[in-house]
């Protein structure tokens, strides 16, 4: 076959071609960062899914910033200027979310970050933050053990949630026996851990502890409903720890109601259902399951009664619920806003070293206050499930809970505090009195 | 043991007491032929008479239920897959002419030269003068020589037909199956076939499906007529044709 | 039903009520234990209803079950306490005298799951001998759950006089339970509620015996034991009858995910990603159909899945005629061409309902008769499970008998075997693609109105069933609905024998394995078509 | 030999292509550390790791080009063997983190510290070494590539159902490594790298490096891929692409040849994931998801199946369309946009950007003298594929 010389290829390499090419992209390259940053502005980025399987949770939050922004520009905003709000699309992929994050940060110039809500997402932007160094406030539970210089965490740490509940169930509901069903991740897993540690301390035996995991999505819970119903039957009274993740919630309640397990039999305690879950399902049948959480819609405090009202103001929207997220963000929020006006300057190390001891009052009527581990305190409330599907409040801690970042029912963690005012470190170890990894 | 002594039979090809079925449907019925080496035969009958499973039975792409299909004697072609098969020797055109349509002629005689054909072998291929020196003469008995750079779907029906027959020469098998060689062809076309199968036949064992009976006159070569998987009658074109039974299948009566 | 039951118990309760009326009141525990409702402290409130309960006031019952019903009204202020009856009257607690109405303050006193127990023990021994016998059998279920030495008497009250086989068994049982926890209950009584409760064979007698405890005779010790391992053998023996029909649960699921794209996919060789959203849009319209009857016609909420079924029927159908003569029409022939074009639309359709709904959940409600379960033996069949599984068989037959029996059907046949010849015979053959194609949606978004029923109405309701469905077809063999209905029922028993042994995820990662595994050693299908036509 | 394999390979387009590549693989690192911040040429940080995660698309575009373009093999789950091999990079660069985890734990990683594992698994042995987990980011994908061509391809699984079961293949192992018992951080992955060779994965030099290594994988890739397709293995890819039993009858061993570009692709894939994940600092299960997979393949439809130059070129332009919609005002929109592009291009642009670009070319030379044409169409080593096949 006949084959064309090199001399051949060499005339038709087109050499100007390929320099308006280069040139063209890299012209192009330029231009996009010369995005210019308005001054007259404080700009606050925005990291939530908006499309995706967690757009679902994440919308509502994205919402929640753009309230309070709103709320503060009505203010006068802060430090004389106005907030402006950069919102992205993680589009629920967690490189994208380090993608965006670093966008935000070098590109739009923000000040601060309010976003994420998996914890894999977090970990997936947390080396942009400590590389690009700003802040990013993270208002979901989670498993704990971390603490970094750069996140501040406004959910809830495990002995903030799951820790008192199992306390209430103990001794309100005189539970015996422990199924801790979740969805396979780490948030559960670890959890379950801490759980499992903690209940062992308290005596319980192995045997009355049954552990399940199930894939995200999980939609046939027949199985494992019939098989906790076969635990609970042993005689000692039952009750389940639920860490299922958001979406198989509703088959699982389901099931539960078709299959008559009543929660004065089997009672079961969430720490992922909130008024969102609970919207998509009809909850007669499961009057009297519980969740755990710091915040409930249904908690009459002025300023929670003004915030539901304001905020169903502003999305026009009457029906719109509100979460332990969304009061998480509010705290945030204002915990950064009182920071910023405290050093009067955004500068990601001024603020980062202010925050820490700032208080901002939360809407269930307490005071939080900014950790030097970077959690904060926060009140922790058990709440029933009514058939209008909002919770009534059963029973809540006497004070406000400080968070820790990391678990003292775990082998690695119990020596670790995270102490970012004295120490200047996230993971301290108090036997051996250093700063581990890369904390130094 | 002599070599000599393990031939069951001199035949070319050798079929046998060969049945298959589909889902209940006998598609070929105790079907018995045999092709001696270096005969050029044609094989006719009606729709569903079963030529073409007959040739998918050659070939491999079928398994028959039971009965031998022996090639040269020696080889049973029904524990065999299709390229195993083509690797002995046994070339095949379809039906519909099956040419690889986003390559050009040139390479699709390429393809079909009788050279290493492993994944190595292909993969740091080199042409040598050899092997242009038989595609230009392949080229040259199907009269595409003008062709040989054209994309082989650009080809007319005709030039197809004969691309796939080219491809079977430069393949150069022992045996050549060729499904309906001048289905749409003119009948110059018709006619310059029948003469390029029976060069081919000088040197290959040919087995010719085919409707057209003009055709297969010009050929003139023994003709087997099959109906319903089976061999209803077999002999020259006229002593078939004036066959009973032949006529009552083929006019339905 | 429950709403039955509790106008029946209202009847009841009005006619207590108006004995009551009649009785002068008189002052003492009775009437401090009342207050106790006011104090808003549960262990208060739990403290009132064991003596309310057991003061043998006429006004226990109406108490006790207007607080169960959150009609039990308590002033914090004034300590008065008032029960508000379903008429919309009310009286004062602690006198049954009436009140012209119910101070503002007043809220109605509060339960949590503990004092739910205490309420439906108290109510318990307190409608033994409620003419209704619902409310009979019920109370005597949760005599034998609480198992109070104080229910003894009136047990054994109600025993002497009930009529009823199913109540009597049920009393008999309430009585062993309590015999067998009563410490000074002689050793004969106790053998023979053990055998009573033996009887009983289920998980909860399984529990009472489990929890006699120690301190027991030896001999009870013993036949308690042998009772336990013999109901335990048994449940055994059920297991697995309930792990056939989890799968069976599980298939007829599977199946109506499948059994459109079995239509569209295995009929047509269409491969339509998009045949989720098929479903979605389904659940999607039962939710819509639910919406406007709760807001208009509350009285038909019983018939919405009966109205949804045709409607999601026809939009789920309309959508997929829309897309066969936009998009897939123009790429037959082109199998993976159209696997790229349905999934882009798959993802527009998803966000375009999320634009439209909103990314939550959108609440579905069970309607009366696909809630709740029955018992067949030592299982639980709900009601919602069962209805699928009829559900999806009546949709296979129906469907079955449309592909054979109909015009349409056999248009559709014959244009699947030969559409040149199809063609030339005057079908249509462009309106029998687009027909099919609405025909494989429009069951799909029937699924979407049974799913709707134990699943999350969201944007991604779909994508959870779109691989599972075409395993299903894959697994059961393209272009034959028998493969469908057998590969879904095989891949669901399958699914749920493997569940217990390997685990939720486990198992369905074996499941893929499998299927894949399969696959190799039968390309196509469990069901395959041979011969030369399937080739081509 | 190969000095006359690479001429044989590069014709104006890919020459063009190549040079580009490698004038960017050089320019941007060095405008990005030369350069002052904020000059107007300066290429920034965040773009470099954003444009250094395209080439590595690109990378995994031309791989399921090379099955799909040229041989016909629709691998719907090439997402898998893209996130094996990152996870053998996620791997290595794991054990390097050391005692600078936060549990100061030097040999176990920090997930692995809180779920008490007590010892390192054992598949994570010599993953310390970087030549073993660079030996195992081509081996583990091609492994698995192997054994499950082996079996797909000998039973003649094809069209369709390859596809399928691929997807099944990708997502059981999404289920896979969701698990946490698996032993591969769960469904957090692996993040928060330190090093790479001793170098901070997070400094810019390192980030220029890696861009630039990212660019010369792809220049090799691309390399090979061309290398394959214009030998005369890559004309027995298309004729089985086009008319696989024909190739079969012709005795050639068609699963043997689908079995080798399947895995070699597939060793490409892997190559990609790796380069990604020190880039994009995250490896978890979502890049199995089918989804992802499913989307890489539209890259290549973009960009014009069975032109490598498209496939690498669609990759880069989708993904820079993706960043540049999912920010601002348009972000709820995004969906409706790639869908909208994966119906589009299936029906108004089957060949894709390039693909018909090439047939425009094609055309207008046509009015030139018709000698021309039929040597430059043999010598493009472009061919269209052979789109409407009769149905059934």
């Amino acid at each position: 076959m006949p084959t064309k010389p090199i001399h051949d290829i060499a005339a038709s390499f087109s050499r100007r071609g390929v320099l308006a090419a280069t040139a063209g992209l890299m012209l192009g390259l330029a231009s996009i960062s010369g995005a210019k940053a308005a001054d007259d502005t404080i700009k606050v980025g925005v990291l939530h899914s908006l499309s995706g399987t967690m757009a679902i949770s994440e919308t509502t939050l994205k919402d929640t910033i753009l309230f309070l922004i709103d709320e503060q520009n009505k203010k006068g905003g802060v430090l004389g200027k106005k907030l402006e709000a950069v919102v992205v699309d993680p589009a629920s992929n967690w490189p994208l979310f380090a993608e965006k994050a670093r966008e935000l940060i070098t590109k739009d110039k923000v000040s601060v970050v309010f976003g994420c809500w998996t914890s894999v997402s977090r970990k997936s932007v947390l080396p942009v933050f400590k590389e690009l160094n700003n802040i990013l406030f993270y208002p979901v539970q989670y498993e704990g053990e971390e603490s970094e210089r750069n996140v501040f965490y406004t959910g809830a740490a495990p002995n903030q949630q799951a820790i008192p509940a199992v306390d209430y169930l103990m001794k309100d509901e005189k539970v015996k026996r422990w199924v801790l069903a979740g969805t396979d991740y780490v948030y559960p897993r670890t959890t379950n851990k801490i759980l499992e540690a903690y209940l062992k301390s308290k005596g319980v035996a192995q045997e009355d502890i049954m552990i399940n995991y199930t894939p995200f999505g999980h939609s046939d819970w027949q199985t494992i409903v019939a098989d906790i119903k076969k635990f609970g039957s042993a005689g000692k009274k039952t009750a389940v720890v639920s860490t299922i993740n958001g979406d198989a919630n509703v088959p699982f309640y389901k099931e539960l109601g078709n299959q008559g397990v009543k929660a004065k039999d089997i009672p079961v305690v969430a720490f992922s259902v909130g008024e969102e879950e609970l919207a998509g399902i009809d909850t007669k049948p499961l009057v009297g399951h519980l969740a755990a959480w710091n915040y409930f819609e249904s908690i009459k405090t002025p300023a929670n009664e003004k915030f539901i009202k304001d905020w169903q103001a502003y999305t026009k929207n009457p029906k719109r619920t509100t979460n332990d997220p969304m009061e998480a963000h509010v705290i945030g929020f204002n915990m950064w806003i009182k920071a910023v006006e405290k050093v009067k300057s955004t500068d990601p190390d001024k603020v980062i070293d202010a925050l820490p001891g700032i208080e901002a009052a939360n809407l269930t009527g307490g005071t939080s206050k900014m950790l030097p581990n970077h959690h904060i305190t926060k009140p922790v409330f058990i709440g029933e499930i009514k058939g209008n599907g909002q919770f009534d409040v059963v029973w809540k801690t006497p004070g406000l809970v400080a968070g820790d970042a990391w678990s003292k029912e775990l082998d690695g963690s119990k020596d670790l505090i995270g102490d970012w005012v004295g120490k200047k470190c996230g993971n301290f170890n108090t036997k051996t009195n250093k700063c581990l990894g890369s904390g130094s | 043991m002599n070599v000599m002594d393990t031939r069951a039979t001199s035949a070319m090809l050798y079929l046998d007491g060969v049945h298959v079925s589909f889902d209940g449907f006998h598609a070929i019925n105790n079907l018995s032929l045999t092709l001696a080496p270096g005969e050029m035969r044609a094989i006719i009958g009606p729709n569903g008479a079963g030529k073409t499973t007959m040739m998918d039975i050659i070939t491999g792409k079928t398994k028959p239920d039971e009965g031998t299909v022996l090639f040269d004697g020696v080889t049973d072609l029904t524990r065999l897959d299709e390229t195993r098969i083509a690797e002995l020797g046994i070339g095949r055109k379809f039906q519909k002419p099956t040419v690889f349509e986003s390559q050009t002629v040139q390479d699709n005689l390429l393809l079909a030269l009788n050279v290493d054909h492993s994944v190595k072998g292909t993969l740091f291929w080199r042409g040598s003068r050899a092997e242009s020196e038989r595609i230009d003469k392949v080229l040259e008995t199907i009269r595409l020589t003008d062709a040989r750079n054209r994309l082989a779907g650009s080809l007319s029906h005709g030039q197809k037909q004969w691309l796939e027959i080219g491809m079977l020469l430069a393949q150069d098998p022992k045996l050549l199956l060729v499904d309906e060689p001048v289905a749409g062809m003119t009948d110059v076309e018709t006619h310059l076939t029948a003469e390029l199968l029976k060069e081919i036949n000088k040197t290959h064992t040919v087995m010719v499906v085919e409707h057209d009976m003009t055709f297969v006159r010009e050929l003139g070569v023994k003709v087997t007529c099959l109906h319903e998987g089976t061999v209803l009658a077999e002999g020259t074109i006229d002593q078939v044709s004036s066959n009973e039974r032949v006529i009552e299948v083929y006019l339905g009566r | 039903m429950p709403t039955n039951l509790s106008a029946r118990l209202c009847t009841f309760l009005l006619s207590l009520f108006l004995i009551a009326f009649a009785l002068p009141a008189f002052a003492g525990p009775f009437e401090d234990a009342v207050a106790k409702f006011a104090n808003e402290d549960y262990s208060d409130t739990d403290e009132a209803i064991g003596v309310v309960a057991s003061s043998g006031n006429k006004l226990a019952f109406p108490i006790i079950s207007a607080l169960q019903d959150g009609r039990l009204m308590a002033d914090p202020d004034s300590k008065k306490v008032y029960v508000t009856g379903t008429d919309g009257k009310s009286i004062d607690a602690a006198t049954g005298e009436p009140v012209a109405s119910v101070p503002d303050s007043a809220s109605a006193v509060r339960l949590n799951n503990r004092l739910r127990r205490s309420v439906d023990a108290a109510l318990g021994s307190l409608t033994l001998q409620s003419p209704d016998l619902g409310a009979r059998l019920q109370a005597a279920q949760s005599v034998y759950k609480s198992h109070e030495e104080t229910a003894l008497e009136p047990v054994e009250g109600a025993l002497a006089k009930e009529t009823n086989r199913s109540v009597k068994t049920a009393l008999s049982e309430a009585r062993a339970a309590i015999l067998l926890f009563k410490s000074d209950a002689t050793e004969v009584q106790k053998l023979e509620a053990v055998a009573t409760i033996k009887a009983r064979g289920d998980q909860e007698a399984l529990a009472l015996l489990s929890d006699i405890g120690t301190d027991q005779p030896a001999s009870v010790a013993k036949a308690a034991a042998s009772a336990i391992g013999s109901i335990q053998s048994s449940l055994a023996v059920w297991s697995t009858v309930q792990n056939a029909w989890y799968g069976l649960s599980l298939g007829s699921v599977l199946l109506l995910a499948a059994i459109g794209l079995a239509i569209t996919f295995g009929v047509m060789g269409v491969i339509n990603m998009a045949h989720g959203e098929m479903v979605m849009i389904g659940a999607y319209t039962t939710f819509v159909v639910q919406e406007v009857i709760r807001t208009r016609y509350p009285a038909l909420f019983d018939y919405s899945l009966l109205i949804a079924v045709p409607l999601a029927f026809l939009v789920a159908g309309a959508i997929g005629v829309v897309i066969e003569r936009s998009i897939i029409r123009f790429l037959y022939g082109r199998p993976l061409e159209t696997l790229l074009a349905t999934w882009g639309l798959s993802l527009v359709l998803q966000q375009a309902v999320r634009t439209m709904f909103g990314p939550t959940n959108r609440e579905v409600g069970n309607p009366s008769w696909m809630s709740g379960a029955f018992d067949l033996g030592q299982i639980t069949i709900t009601y919602n499970r069962l209805w699928i599984l009829v559900f999806t068989l009546a949709v296979f037959m129906i469907l079955l008998a449309m592909l054979r029996y109909t015009a349409l059907g056999l248009e559709m046949r014959a244009v699947t075997q030969n559409r040149r010849m199809a063609a030339s015979m005057g079908i249509a053959t462009s309106r029998v693609d687009a027909l099919t194609f609405g025909l494989g949606s429009g069951i799909a978004g029937i699924a979407g109105v049974a799913l709707s029923q134990i699943d999350n109405v969201s944007p991604n309701l779909g994508q959870s069933y779109i691989i599972d469905s075409f395993m299903v077809v894959v697994f059961g063999g393209v272009g034959n609905l028998w493969g469908t209905l057998v590969g879904a029922f095989t891949l669901g028993i399958a699914n749920k024998f493997l569940e217990p042994v390997a685990g939720a995820v486990l198992g369905k990662i074996a499941i893929l394995v499998l299927i894949i595994l399969f696959i190799q050693k039968r390309p196509r299908g469990l069901f395959a078509l041979k011969g030369r036509a399937v080739e081509a | 030999m190969t000095s006359h394999m690479l001429t044989r390979s590069l014709d104006r387009g890919a020459a063009i292509f190549l040079a580009v590549v490698a004038a960017c693989g050089i320019l941007i690192p060095l405008s990005n550390l030369l350069l002052p911040a904020g000059s107007f040429l300066q290429v920034p940080t965040y773009l470099v790791a954003l444009w250094g995660k395209y080439v590595c698309y690109a990378i995994l575009a031309l791989s399921i080009d090379l099955i799909w373009g040229y041989c016909g093999i629709l691998s719907l789950g090439h997402g898998a063997f893209f996130a094996l091999g990152g996870y053998a990079m996620g791997m290595y660069l794991m054990r390097q983190i050391g005692t600078r985890g936060v549990y100061g734990n030097p040999i176990l990683p920090d997930f692995m510290v809180f779920l008490n594992y007590s010892k390192l698994p054992w598949y994570w042995h010599g993953f310390d070494m970087f030549w073993f987990a660079a030996l195992m980011v081509l081996f583990v994908p091609g492994l698995l590539a192997f054994c499950f061509g082996w079996l797909a391809f000998r039973s003649r699984v094809t069209g369709v159902y390859l596809s399928i079961i691929t997807q099944a293949m990708t997502y059981a192992l999404l289920l896979a490594f969701f698990r946490n018992d698996f032993g591969f951080g769960g469904n957090n992955g692996m993040t928060d790298f330190k090093d790479i060779l001793g170098f901070n994965v997070q400094a810019e030099g390192t980030r220029g490096a890696l861009f630039m290594l990212s660019c010369l994988g792809l220049i090799v890739s691309f390399l090979i891929c061309r290398a394959v397709v214009s030998s005369k293995l890559g004309k027995v890819l298309i004729a089985i692409r086009d008319a696989e039993s024909r190739s079969r009858f012709l005795g050639y061993r068609v699963e043997s040849y689908k079995l080798f570009v399947f895995t070699l692709s597939a060793c490409m894939a892997g190559v990609a994931g790796a380069l990604y994940v020190p880039q994009v600092g995250i490896i978890n299960p979502s890049e199995f998801a089918p989804g992802n997979s499913i989307e890489a393949v539209i890259w290549v439809a973009v960009g014009g199946r069975g032109t490598l130059v498209g496939a690498a070129l669609g990759a880069i332009v989708v993904n820079y369309a993706k960043t540049f919609f999912t920010s601002g005002v348009l972000a709820p929109y995004w969906l409706f946009m790639l869908g909208a592009l994966f119906i589009l291009v299936t029906l108004l642009l089957p060949k894709g950007i390039v693909g018909t670009f090439n047939a425009w070319r094609e055309a207008s030379k046509e009015r030139r003298p018709a000698a021309a044409t039929a040597s430059a169409a043999a010598e493009d080593g472009v061919t269209e594929p052979k789109m409407a096949e009769k149905r059934s």
